[in-house]
Formats: C-alpha cells, structure tokens, sequence
C-alpha cells in the first residue's frame, strides 16, 4: 500500500481556516522556519480513505478473537467510548486543576477521579489508590518510586536490591533500574512458582522489595506468597503487585490483603478500557497503610459538598502532569460501575474458567509447560513441535490464517517456544471451541502439512516480513 | 451480565469438560484463608444508569467558556475526520502489532506518524511515541545522559515547571544532577522550551553549537502547532526533539492520554526509547512494517533497556498523524498564523496590562495586571470568561501575573469581548 | 475547496486530454442565455465555522427537559453499539446493493431486519423500509387496493391523526374513498392503530375476522416497542403489518429520518412495495443476498410499480436489527415491561385528572385535566418538564385533555416530582 | 457467513435494565402475545462482531471509487455527521412542532430548517421549498400532486396527462401514476435528447405536465429545454424538473430560469448526505410562484425575532409527519453553508471536468452511446463487447475485481449495454486514472482473457449469485 505521503500532491488542500479576522502577523524571519513542513497535501476524501484501507488491514478485538497472554484482551464496551466522549469530559481543561479559582469548574471530575481511586483500592484491598501513572510501566515506576521514598525516610539507605522472578514483565526490571534500583533475579521453581526458600537465601537485608505478579505469567498462583509477605516485611522489604493479571482475581483475593504494599493496576487490561494499537492505556498505583504519606500529588480530596485538591506531606510529587489518562480512566469508571459488587466476581470466575476450559481441550494435544492449576491464563510449549520444525512462531502465523488473533509467543522467557494464551471473561464457548478446533487443526498440520505453517499467513495482507532487513537497511521515516 | 456471554449450559458444559464440578474449584489454589471476605463495592449499573450517571457528573464540568487558558495544553480546532478515523474499531480495539501481518494499519500509521514528526521537526528519527511532554523531558534527560556519559541535566528556565516537577519526581532515586540555568559545561544536555512556558520564542542555535562545543546534547521542547511558524529544533541543532503533543488532535481531557513525541539524529537513535517502525519487504516483495531495533526495548533488555515505556499512546500518535494529514502542509502553517496574528491583535488591546515576555511571542503571552490575576479571573468566570493561569498558582509568577492563551477558535469578537471584560475588571 | 481535490495543474492536465481550453467550454451546450445571474448564497464557511454555527442553532433548541410527549415518537433508550456499528462508513456510505457481491452487508443485514420484522409481528414477509410510519398507512392502502381490487379505505379512529392527514394528502389524487370507521363492508381494509393514538390497547381479531369475512384486508399499526409484550398484528389476523419503527434504534431528530416498516403474508407478497431481500447461492454454493421480486418495483415496472419507492431507510433498518439484537428476547421484553409498569405508576399518582383511555393502555394515556392542557405545559415548562402532547393542538382532543407518555428512561424521581408538579399546576 | 439468528444461544444477554424501581405490572392476558418475539439471544461482543464483519463485507465511497451514474455518490463530508449529531438537533422530539406551548423549545431547528429551504430554493431558481418529502421519489409525488392541485384549482379537470421522456428514471413515472395521472412516454432523439417536434405533437390539451430530467439521464443538457417550457406554458402545462443531476448545473443555470415550475432536490446527491446502504435519503421540492400556494404546510416563517409554523392557504397538507428527514436536512445544510457561493460553483464545474475527462480517456475504446456533449456523467454501451460475449455485467463485475465500484448498468433503458459512470467532483485525478486504466485493461480482457472477466468477481467475499434460485425458493426471513 502507498504512503501517505506518496499520495500527496502539491496544492491539494483539505482544511481551511475563515479568511483572518484579525490584521496577519509574523515573527521575525529568524525566528522562522526557512520551509514548510512537508505535510501531505491531500483532500479530505484521499485522507479518509487512506486510513480506512489502513485499518482494514488491522486486527481488532471487535474484528476476532486475541487471546494475547498477558494482555487481556478483553471487549472494549460501547458505552464506555461514550462515557469518554461527554464533551463535559473530553473538553475539560486540565489546568483548571491549577488554580483555585477554577476549582468549581471541575468538580464532576474529581468526584469522578475521587470515586474511581475508592473503588480501585477497595478492589485491589489496598489504602488509596492515585490515577497518574500513565500506564502499567509507569505504575511500575511509580511504585518502586514509591518504596524508595519510604527507605529513604526510614533510613533504610542499604536498601538498594529488588527481587524479580525472572519469569516477570521485561517492564519489571526496567523499572526498578529506572528508579535506581539493582535488581536480582529469582528463578522459578519447576512447577512455576517462586521457592520459598530460593527466596529466603535471596531476602538479605539490602532487598528493598519484591515485585511479584500473581498469577504470575505462568498463569500459577504463588502459593506461598503470604509466607513471601511475611519474610519480606520481617526484613523491612516491600512488596510490589504487578497488576496485569488482577482479572483472575477480581472479587476472589485481593493484593493487600495478601499482604501487597504496593501495585499498579492496568485499566486497559483489568478495566476493559481500548488498548488503542499499543496504548493509551493508564497505570494507577495502590498502596497499602505504609506508602500512604508517598503517595504523588496532588492528590483530589473531599471538601465539604465538594472535592478540592492536597498533597499528601511526603508526597513523591508529581509522576503526571495532572491526573494521568484521565479520559481513560472515565471508561475504566464506567466498566466498574457496571458490573459493581456481584458483576466484577463474575469476571475472575469466568476468565479463569475459560481458560481451563481451553486447557482441558488443547492439554491432550498440546503440551502443557506446567503440570496445571493454570488461572485465567494456560501456557503451553511448543516444543514437541519445534522438534519437527514447527515453531511457536509457525503455530501463531498459521492462527492468523485461520481467523484468530495469535497468542502472546516466545513470553514469559522461563518457557521455551511458549504459547500464552489469556482468553478473557468476554469471548463465548462457540469462540473458544472455534478456536481450540484451529489449535488442533494445526497440530495435525505439523505431521500432515508443514509446509502450509511454514507458508503461512497467506492470508494477510502481507506474508512474513524480513526483521532483519528492517534493522539492517533502517528505514524508519519517510522524508 | 452485559460482557460476559457464558451462559449456565455453556458453564456446566465447560465445567465437564474440564473435570470439575463448579467454578469455585478452579480457584483451588489461592489458599482459602486468602480469599476476599467484603468490600465496599456499590451495585451495579444498567448500561442506561452508568450514562445517566456520567452525564450527570459531566454536567458538574464547566466547558462553556470562552477561555484562554493555557499553559501547555491548548484549546485547537480538531477536524470531524480525526474522530470519524481513529474510532474505526479495527485501531482502537488493537494492541501492539506483536503479529505484524495482522497489524500493518498500526505499523504503517506509526511509520508514518514518525515520518509527520521528523517532517515537522527536521530530525531524522522519531519514535512511535512516548507518554505526554512530561515524560518525555525525564525520557530526554536519560537518553543524554546515557549518550554524553555525564550525569547533569541542566534545565532551561523556559521549561514548564510541571516538566521539571516530573523530572525530578522521576529522577529522585537516580543519580543525576538536575540544575536550572543554561550552562553546557559537565552537562549531559540542556533541555530548552520553545516557545517558553511564558510564551516567548527564542532561536536556540547559539546554545546549541555551545552545547556541542561541551559535548553536551541540546534537546528542544517544542509546541506542534507553533512550527507552522517558528524555526525548528532540527534548524537549531537539536540532538532530541520532544513535545507535548496534545495540540494536534487530542482533546483537553482533564491531562490526558495525550502523547509524547521525541525525535532524534541517526547517530543516537540506538539510544532513543520507545518502539520504532521501520519499513521491510515480505518473500513476495512486497512493502511492509515492523518494529524494529527491539533490542532498545523491556522486553528484550530488561535491566538494559532504554525504558521502562511498554503500552505508549499510538491511537493518539494515529490522531496526530490524522490532524496533520488533513491540515496538511498549507493548512498547518495557516494555523500557526492565525493563532500568531489573533494572540497578537489580543495583546494589542490589553494595553492598560504590562507584558511580560522579552521578546516577542506565538500564540501565548504573560501581562502583570493592575489586580491580583487570581481576583480578575474569578470575576470574569462570572461572566464566562477562563481568563488565564493565574502564574502564581503554578508559581510561575507574580500575584498579578496571568498567561494567556490564543488560538485560531477565538474569533475577534471573542478577543474584543475579552480584553473589554478585563480591562473593566482589572482597571477599576 | 475542501472536497474537490483537483488541483490547478491537475485541471490544465485534464482539459488538455479533453481538449478544450477551459472548464467553461465544457458548458457550451447549455444555452448563453440560461445561464444563470446571480443568487442570494452567502459566502462559504470553514469546516469549523460551520461546527461553531451550528452548535449555536442546537444551543436554541431545549433538549434538557424531563418530557412526557410521545404521541408516536417516543424517546427511549439506545445502546451505545447502536451508533458505533451504524455508524461504520462501510454500511452509511454504501448506497442500494445492485452489485450484490460487494453489498453482502447491506443485503444479509436486510434479510436479518426482515426476519427480525416477522418474528417481532407474527407476519411471514418483510420488506426492507419504507419512509416512515405515516406512508406505510398510504402505501399499505394502496397495496389493499391492489389485492382487494376495492377503493374503500376504512380508517379506524385509533389511528394517530396525522396518519390520517398523510393518507388524504398522499391520496388527493386518486380514486380512493377514505372514511374513518369500522365497517370493512365493500373495504378494501380497515386500517387500526395499537395502541391506539390515545393509547388504548385493544384486540383486533374479530374485526379481523369480519374484515375477512367481508374479503377486506386487516392493516394494523402497531407500536413496535409495545411488542415486547402486546399481542402481535399477526396473532390478530393482519394482512399487512405497518408501524412507525422510530422507537426501536432512532433518535427523536425532530421527524427524521425514522423507518417504515410493512409486514404482510406469502399470499400478499407480491403486492407489497419496497425492496426485499432474499436468500440464494453462488456459483460455488456460498450463501449469498440478493434483492428479489424486483418486478414489483419502479426500475422494472415503472407505471405499473407496486410504489415509486426508490431510496429507502435501509439504515434505519439497520439501526432497528443492531437495536433489537442487543436487547434480545428478553431484553425487548424487559423494556416493555418497564415502560408499561412505569406509565401505571404515574397514572396511579394523577388521581386528580381523568383518565379519557376506555381501557387498558400500554405506555402512553390521556388525560382530562381541571385546567386547559395548553396551560398546564406552559407553566411545567418553566419547571423544566415537557408535560406531554395537548391533544387539543393534534385536534384529537379537548382543551383540557393531555396525552402523556412514559417510556423506560424515567425513574420513578422523575415521575414522582412530575406528578407533583401537574397537580400543583392543575389543581390550583 | 452465519445469520445472527444462528449465533443466538437461549438465555445469553447483551443489555439489561437496572431493576425496577417501580411494582411490576401486567396488561390483561388476553391482550398479550403468547410467546416472545425470538430476537436473537446474544453478548454484547457477537453483536458488535456480527455487524463489523457484515460491514467488511460491503464497500462505500470511504473505501474505493463508486461511480454509480445518477446516483452522485460524492463524498459524505465527516463534519456533516458531526452536524447530525448534535445533542440538540438530534434528540428534538418533533411534536415540539405540535403545540405552539412548545414552539419557544425548537427555535434553533425552526432557523435552520427556514434558512435551507430559502437556500435551496435559491439554489435552484425557485420561489420556496419544502423540506418534507423523505426521498427524491417521495419529492416526485409531492411534486406532482402540487400539479394536480394546482390544476384542480384553475378547474382543469381535462389535465390527466402527464409527458415524460422515455430516458426517464423509473420513479418519474412511477409517481406520476400514484399522484393519479396517465403518463405518455416521449421517446428520446439518436442525439439523446428531446426532439421539439415530437414534443409539440404530444402537447395536448389533456397534458398537466412534463417530468423532465436535465441533464438528462444520458448526461445531457436538454437543449430546447426553454422552447419546451415556453410551448408547455402557453397550455397551461406545468414542468417538472428531477432534480437528480442538479450536481451538473448547481452555480451556472437554474430550474427555475430554465422555466420549470416544480422540482425536487435529492440532499444525498447534490448535496452529500450520505446514501446509507439504500436509505435515508432527503427529496425538498421546490416551486416557482405559480405552485407556491399548493406547498406541503406546516411551514416554518418568520415571526418577530424567531419563527412560527403556518400552513398555506390551498396547501396540499402534510406529505410528512413533521418536516422531513430532518438530520438528513442538517447535514446538507453543514454541507452548503461550508461551500456557500463560490464553492457550489465549483462543485459543478469539477463534477463536470471529471465526467469529462474519463470520457476522452475512454472513447476510444468503449464506445460513446451518444455523440458527446455530455455533463456529470458519461454514457457508454457495451454493445460492441456484447457482441464478444461480453456484457456490461461483465464489465462492472470485473471492476469489482480491480478494486472499484461499477457503474450503473443497463440505466438508462433506452441504452443497450449501457454503463452510465458519473464521477462526481470530490474524486481526484489519480482516481480517475486508476479507474480508467482499470476500464481500459478489462477492454483488453474481452479479446485476451474473456474467462476472467465471466469469472469475476472472484475477489468479493461471494461470486455471481443465482437470482433466479432467490426469487424461486423464495427466502425473504429466517423465521
Ligand atoms: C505482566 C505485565 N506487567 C506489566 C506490563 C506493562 O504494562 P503497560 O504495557 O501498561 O506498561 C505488562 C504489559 O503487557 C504485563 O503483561
Ligand atoms: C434520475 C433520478 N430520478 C429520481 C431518483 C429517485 O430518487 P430517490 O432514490 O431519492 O427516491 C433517482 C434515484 O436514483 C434518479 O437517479
């Protein structure tokens, strides 16, 4: 397909302003550009049209099913897109936040940000909860930002480490080195989880946290993680919830009260809200008793009838400029307030049940990358395969083929040729029966036509694509 | 309920397949001392109650007024198309293009936001994205630090205070020195704001060739929407280009998503964060996009990535490629002078205010008023008016200093109506 | 201009290959001397002084009430996916489907509004749209004229009064004789309304069987939502099936567009109006839509066409199937429920008013109130409630009488301080 | 791909309604319907995938070229759906328009809806217009019924008749029937235009009227178009102009300079409402001085500061409920108040330009069905081809296979083989090159890959499909 800018031609206009009301200014010439940015010139038929054919050569949600391990692909509600799309919302000046005298103008939105900051610490078990990570890794961030502020106060200034499984997010470590952290790696045990006792060994005094998601991304429960909260607190290290994999637990556990000080949430994983081909998305951290006094700010508070805005006194500042993806976080409000108190437990239940569902379909054929109790995610090997030249990779493109988005692949790294598969609470059993009957197809395929995975996608609007040429002949602008 | 679609045949069918006799089961290995005992979760909502109720708290939001309000975040005409495109539901309900062949309208979009951007800025590389623009300083400052190998950020007294309240947020367990001044010498960049949060414009090119002299970066914080206009951070020499890019096509929103945008020359783009597009062939041949140099990235690095950055803002870097696709390149600059031309016929009419700025402005400007700007505010609210950002309160100023904001929506009558009000308000 | 994309070199290219000099040359068959003067069009506006113009005219028409006007436009809820799937630009800038293998869209969406139309009335055909509820009385008179080969038309006093006007204007011209009544002796049908404009709910079947009996056709207009729970056209004995089908997907617009929607039997098919989709294969035995029937229609039979329908409201239609599948069976049923139980709620808190119904209603009754309904509005309106249709201004009524609808959207708040408010108002 | 009605499954859900807030209540048995109506039983998510998937089986102008001849398929500007939805214009009850209690609530729409037809009026040449009638045919009864009052009232009751070309489109005389007249067919001229003699011998005394098409549908101006106004007239005649390819003509002549009386505009041609897969549409008539008094009422006029309703003395009543396809109306009135004087003009002369253009691009190959002269649109028969084998289905079908829509086919019936192609103004010149480098490639087919072109389409998710087979087994429900 063309590029934009191979469309455009010199003089074609779309936009236009009314004439000027006012006398034309300039600036001074040096302060100018010497040359119009290169924009495309196009009519607003050719623009439309452009990114048209350019979604119809994307996948979506709405389109298939995307089992992408990991990232809870889950439906993204109508009616949240029209939450979020309330001019009263949507055309909300952030810097009425500012300043005092606009404090009347906004007060629907701290009402809302207020109340969706209750809910989500009331979900997770934990204190409060600040909307401003921008998203999961940015919670991250923030929460190790977090947990160095309070050894910071303590004077815990040994405090440098944090733990990490090493079947964690790559966004794990990168946080906790962006927040000045060392971290050491724990490895998972064969069955998955964390050993306690590898921890132990690990927990010296020097660990400022641990950060654990659970389910971990092997789609387990850390069995032991109230004896890890434990330890942990008995040496002055904090615990950190990676919220990604909140949905298998919604309304069933929650982090604090398994003894978690601090998380993100992923509002786009969790909360339903659009993954927007890789983001927006929005992050909120959650804390526990301990970091309350951290927590960034401002920080919105009732005042009288209304809410008005405090920082709390040790307050890390400002990880946002105001209140994060506020309009995020409006859909994430109204998925919450849907489904309230009975509907948010029907979620955990019924995304692990169709995980396992899958699993007790694709267990016989498939092999599993450990022994079960999977949650709301299974994770296979594709090894057995890969042996007879089919990898991870070929199973993916030939899902395409057949209709569905792949799962996560080659993720967490602790499984070799993984296959992750995360269905979510929203997909029907005719979808997932659809899709465990390709997943057997395929298998088939290995022995009986290979070379049809290895072809594949034909389907697609393009085939395999050459990684190594990209990074080798870098061409990442058009200019 | 609403999104679940099982029903309780598909459930036992489900069940029975799985070998257990009901969901609860399935939760075995959350030990049950573990489990949840209450919370304090309202009931739910019909979808009909949550719109009602949204609407009801939208209705609690003011966004009636003629304002100009600023300070970073500004009020700009976004084209019907902009919605109509970005709301195709095969973007907005993708994720990151982990299948490439599945995914080309997102890799594409983002080859050629990145494509908008260096176009825009004269840089050589973008990325597909960052945050907003306060990320995107904190991004730029370690970006520099990893290039230069030199641990001070000077900051430039034209930045956002808020980008440098982030920075240190961000920056505080870090071992990085961050000063206020515009001195290169031991720095690892300095990072300059243009126009500065104050409005001014300034050509940075002589800080630029002294920042390259002592091996320093320059890194600019550039407004969209004022390069229709003003001379370009590539022009000035910039070794990263960041912005805040809400100007073009994100709507105010209460702070966000917005998008941050950063580019960058060839010669540090392996230092640069964030996913980058580039553009490949298939076996057949035929044209196509991933991402690529991933080594930068989390997933790959960890401990060495370039950032933490996983999920960024593409459908708002879809937006911004959208908004400038169809202003295009006479549209956009049309934009530029009119916001130029409206703010400065404003200014000449606010002749009873001093201003503040030293030297001359694009669409934003600073006026110390005779009256605490707080109190001349407040009045005009009553009359419809967003007057401004008081300075003080994001203390960036005097008590009677107030910044404001001019954009290609307010018609003249608007600006008339305007400086009338306040000269009434503030000169009595 | 902003949607004509020729650009001047691309105009001289394009006049060369045609070979003529000037754009001018290509009008030289219109006569000099028709060509026009002069006309009284005002200048053109930008894309947003047109958004801006135009919020300005919405801002002086009131929407914020709380209303009770029904009188066969009802406001009732719509899923927000109502809008997101229709208003995808692959169905709203298609237009008819005459290349079916590029229109299965339109076509199977079609054929699935269709079915939907049967299983909603009980009938067994559908058609794809007419205009709206008041030119289905007219087509659905002149399609009886056709099968009966009469030209009585009996119109029933159920049947909202405009209706009525429609038909007279619609058929000024032809042989028709149109009379209000029962009687189908010598009829070509009698034309019901249920509920009926003062919503009454009544049962058409022995009419229908003495229709039958006196070979006239039963023609029921029904109320669409009223479905969820009131006996259906079918299950009455209708020959043709009509209603205004503005309550299942369409927004009140101020009359448009709404959807006609018409239903008959197998052994009246042929005489219906409006396109029909119909199932088939192609070569290869896929299944496939196409239109059907086709002789019926003006393209083929031009004089002798069951209608002059040409474009549709195959949209509508569409909004209609999407509306009806979220809700379901037991949804549609619910919000009939609602709307039923809510209207016997107020009705039960006006004791001070007469009720005019003769019997049981639906969602929407009348009622005769101590002071003209014209001034009882006129004050509530102040108070921030539309009170309902004064049935005296449709001339269907008393000064004093009120038709006050109900609908799922009000909460028993709203129809607790509503009532309050009315007899404050009336009963002083 | 599957029926909804297949993918219901007993007891699933999309939407619900909070509980009752109210006591339940129930009509009499006997006034129910025994069962419920089987909609189907669906999630939230099947629906949204049904109907996204239907929508990629289909194609509109936002996707590819439609140059459907008569239809004007331009593009549908994104502003105009803004327009449309707009809070207060959309959600207006219309029996605002009932009770003059109420007038004070509608006052924006009254404004606008006065504006639009003082425009189009304007536009056309006319004294007024009525927003009323939904579509173009629905127009052609109003027009006609106001000539059948207008007659009644000058007491011509031996004006039963009325002329219309047999080039005409279908609904012409169609409607003229419904309005209860007699229609004569004039038969067109080998250059494709009316012949002033045969029309002369056919002005009887009998004769009400003319329905008249100009450009007509061959694409050309009629050129005795003012001799035949003037000869009508002096018998009392009425003309009657279809305003279907006003798109030719907007800003250089008008209907009502040309002489005719009465005419309907269709706002989704000329004025780029969109088509919505069939429907709705907008069809205003307009009128010279000599109908005016017969127009639909109510009308909206002015009255002080604002505007009232008031119906015209001998007005024919109401054609519509209220006043028409109303958010059909505020979109074309976006679409003309952004254009405004200049901008129309343009729109022609572009309209024009295009048809032009494609014509000398592909005379030489296909051949012209009249001599040349033509406007908007440019008529070709595949006469030639046909003699190959080769038909004008062929042809569309094997555009759909480039890529594009086809043309309207067979359409005019006074054209064998005809494929009538109007590109409107808003497509661009590489548009129109693709397309005739499309057409002139499947010329090349007929003698060199005839098979492909009786094949096609083979890209569209169906081939040819058996129409016969639809209309014997007839299958119009799945019940
Ligand atoms: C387990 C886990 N942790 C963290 C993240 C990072 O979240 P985000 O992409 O919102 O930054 C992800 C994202 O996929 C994840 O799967
Ligand atoms: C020449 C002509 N006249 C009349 C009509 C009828 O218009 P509508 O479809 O709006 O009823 C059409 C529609 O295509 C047409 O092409």
């Amino acid at each position: 397909m063309q590029l934009i800018y191979e469309k455009s031609q010199p003089g074609r206009r779309a936009l236009r302003l009314d004439a000027l009301d006012v006398p034309a200014c300039a600036l001074p010439a040096e302060l100018c550009r010497a040359e119009a940015a290169t924009l495309p010139e196009m009519a607003e038929i050719d623009v439309v049209r452009h990114f048209t054919h350019l979604s119809q050569r994307n996948v979506g949600i709405d389109d298939t099913f995307y089992p992408l391990g990991s990232c809870t692909m889950k439906y993204n509600p109508k009616i949240a897109e029209v939450a979020a799309a309330e001019p009263g919302m949507s055309q909300l000046h952030p810097h009425f936040s500012s300043s005092p005298t606009y404090e009347s103008e906004c007060q629907g939105a701290y009402a809302l940000i207020h109340e969706l900051e209750r809910q989500l610490a009331e979900v997770a078990g934990m204190k409060a909860a600040s909307l401003q990570p921008i998203a999961g890794a940015h919670g991250e961030l923030t929460g190790t930002l977090l947990m160095a502020a309070y050894h910071k106060d303590k004077g815990n200034t040994h405090k440098d480490t944090i733990i990490i499984p090493d079947s964690a997010h790559g966004t794990n470590p990168a946080s906790a080195v962006m927040a000045g952290f060392k971290v050491v790696e724990i490895p998972s045990d064969a069955d998955g989880t964390i050993h306690l006792d590898a921890f132990e060994a690990m927990l010296t005094d020097n660990v400022a946290g641990i950060m654990l998601t659970c389910p971990n991304t092997h789609g387990l429960f850390e069995k032991d993680v109230a004896k890890i909260a434990k330890l942990a607190h008995s040496k002055d290290a904090l615990l950190y919830y990676d919220g990604a994999n909140l949905n298998a637990i919604v309304g069933q556990c929650r982090p604090g009260d398994l003894g978690f000080d601090v998380m993100h949430y992923n509002l786009h994983k969790t909360f339903a809200t659009p993954h927007g081909m890789g983001g927006p998305g929005c992050g909120p951290v959650g804390v526990s008793e301990r970091l309350l006094p951290y927590l960034p700010g401002p920080r919105v508070v009732p005042d009288g009838d209304g809410f008005t805005l405090a920082t709390p006194e040790k307050s890390i500042g400002r990880i946002a400029a105001f209140f994060g993806n506020y309009l995020i976080a409006v859909r994430a409000y109204a998925y919450l307030r849907h489904y309230g108190d009975a509907g948010l437990k029907e979620v955990s239940r019924n995304a692990v049940l169709n995980a396992n569902y899958i699993f007790a379909r694709l267990k016989g054929t498939y092999k599993a990358a450990f022994p079960g109790n999977f949650m709301h995610e299974c994770i296979f090997t594709a090894s057995p395969q890969a042996q007879k030249g089919i990898h991870a990779t070929d199973i993916a493109k030939s899902l395409l083929d057949r209709g569905f988005h792949a799962p996560t692949i080659y993720f967490p790294l602790t499984v070799k040729e993984c296959l992750m598969i995360e269905p979510t609470e929203t997909e029907s059993k005719e979808t997932l029966d659809a899709f465990c009957d390709a997943m057997l197809a395929i298998a088939e395929a290995v022995d009986a036509a290979p070379d049809s995975l290895h072809a594949a996608p034909v389907s697609t609007p393009v085939g395999r694509l050459d990684e190594v040429k990209a990074a080798r002949d870098l061409n990442c602008a058009c200019l | 309920m609403s999104w679940i679609p099982t029903t309780e045949t598909d459930q036992q069918a489900m069940l029975a397949a799985i070998g257990v006799d009901d969901v609860e089961a399935l939760f075995a290995s959350i030990p049950p001392s573990l489990r949840m005992q209450s919370w304090d979760i309202p009931a739910g909502m019909s979808e009909m109650g949550v719109r009602n109720h949204i609407a009801e708290l939208a209705s609690r939001n003011n966004v009636n007024h003629t304002s100009f309000l600023g300070g970073g975040y500004y009020d700009h005409y976004i084209p019907a198309a902009v919605d109509a495109l970005s709301g195709r539901s095969e973007f907005y309900t993708a994720y990151t293009p982990y299948q490439p062949e599945s995914s080309q309208g997102t890799l594409q979009s983002i080859y050629e936001y990145q494509s908008a951007i260096c176009r825009l800025t004269n840089m050589e590389f973008a990325n597909a994205s960052l945050y907003d623009g306060g990320t995107a300083v904190f991004e730029a400052a370690t970006m520099s630090v990893r290039i230069a190998r030199r641990n001070r950020i000077v900051v430039h007294p034209s930045v956002n205070p808020t980008y440098l309240a982030m920075l240190k947020t961000h920056a505080a367990n870090l071992d990085l020195e961050i000063v206020v001044g515009d001195d290169p010498e031991g720095a690892a960049c300095v990072i300059v704001q243009n126009p500065s949060f104050q409005g001014t414009v300034a050509d940075f090119t002589a800080l630029g060739e002294r920042c390259h002299e002592a091996k320093a970066l320059l890194v600019v914080s550039f407004y969209p929407v004022s390069l229709g206009m003003v001379k370009t951070p590539g022009e000035m020499g910039a070794d990263i280009a960041i912005a805040e890019g809400q100007s073009i096509g994100m709507p105010l929103g209460f702070g966000g998503p917005y998008l941050g945008i950063m580019a960058t020359l060839k010669k540090h783009v392996r230092k640069m964060p964030g996913r980058i597009a580039g553009e490949t062939k298939d076996q057949e041949g035929r044209r196509g996009f991933v991402l690529t140099l991933q080594a930068r990235e989390q997933h790959i690095r960890r401990t060495k990535a370039m950032s933490n950055i996983c999920s960024n803002q593409a459908l708002c870097a879809l937006r911004a490629l959208i908004h400038l696709s169809l202003w295009g390149k006479e549209g956009f600059k049309e934009v530029a002078i009119a916001c130029h031309s409206k703010a400065e016929y404003l200014k000449s009419r606010l002749g009873f205010a001093e201003i503040l700025n030293d030297g001359p402005t694009f669409n934003e400007f600073a006026v110390r008023l005779p009256i605490p700007a707080a109190e001349a505010a407040a009045e005009l609210l009553q009359e419809g008016f967003v007057a401004g950002l008081p300075l003080a309160d994001v203390g960036a100023g005097e008590a009677n200093d107030l910044l404001i904001a001019v954009t290609e929506k307010h018609s003249r009558e608007a600006l008339d109506a305007f400086a009338t009000a306040l000269e009434r308000v503030a000169c009595n």
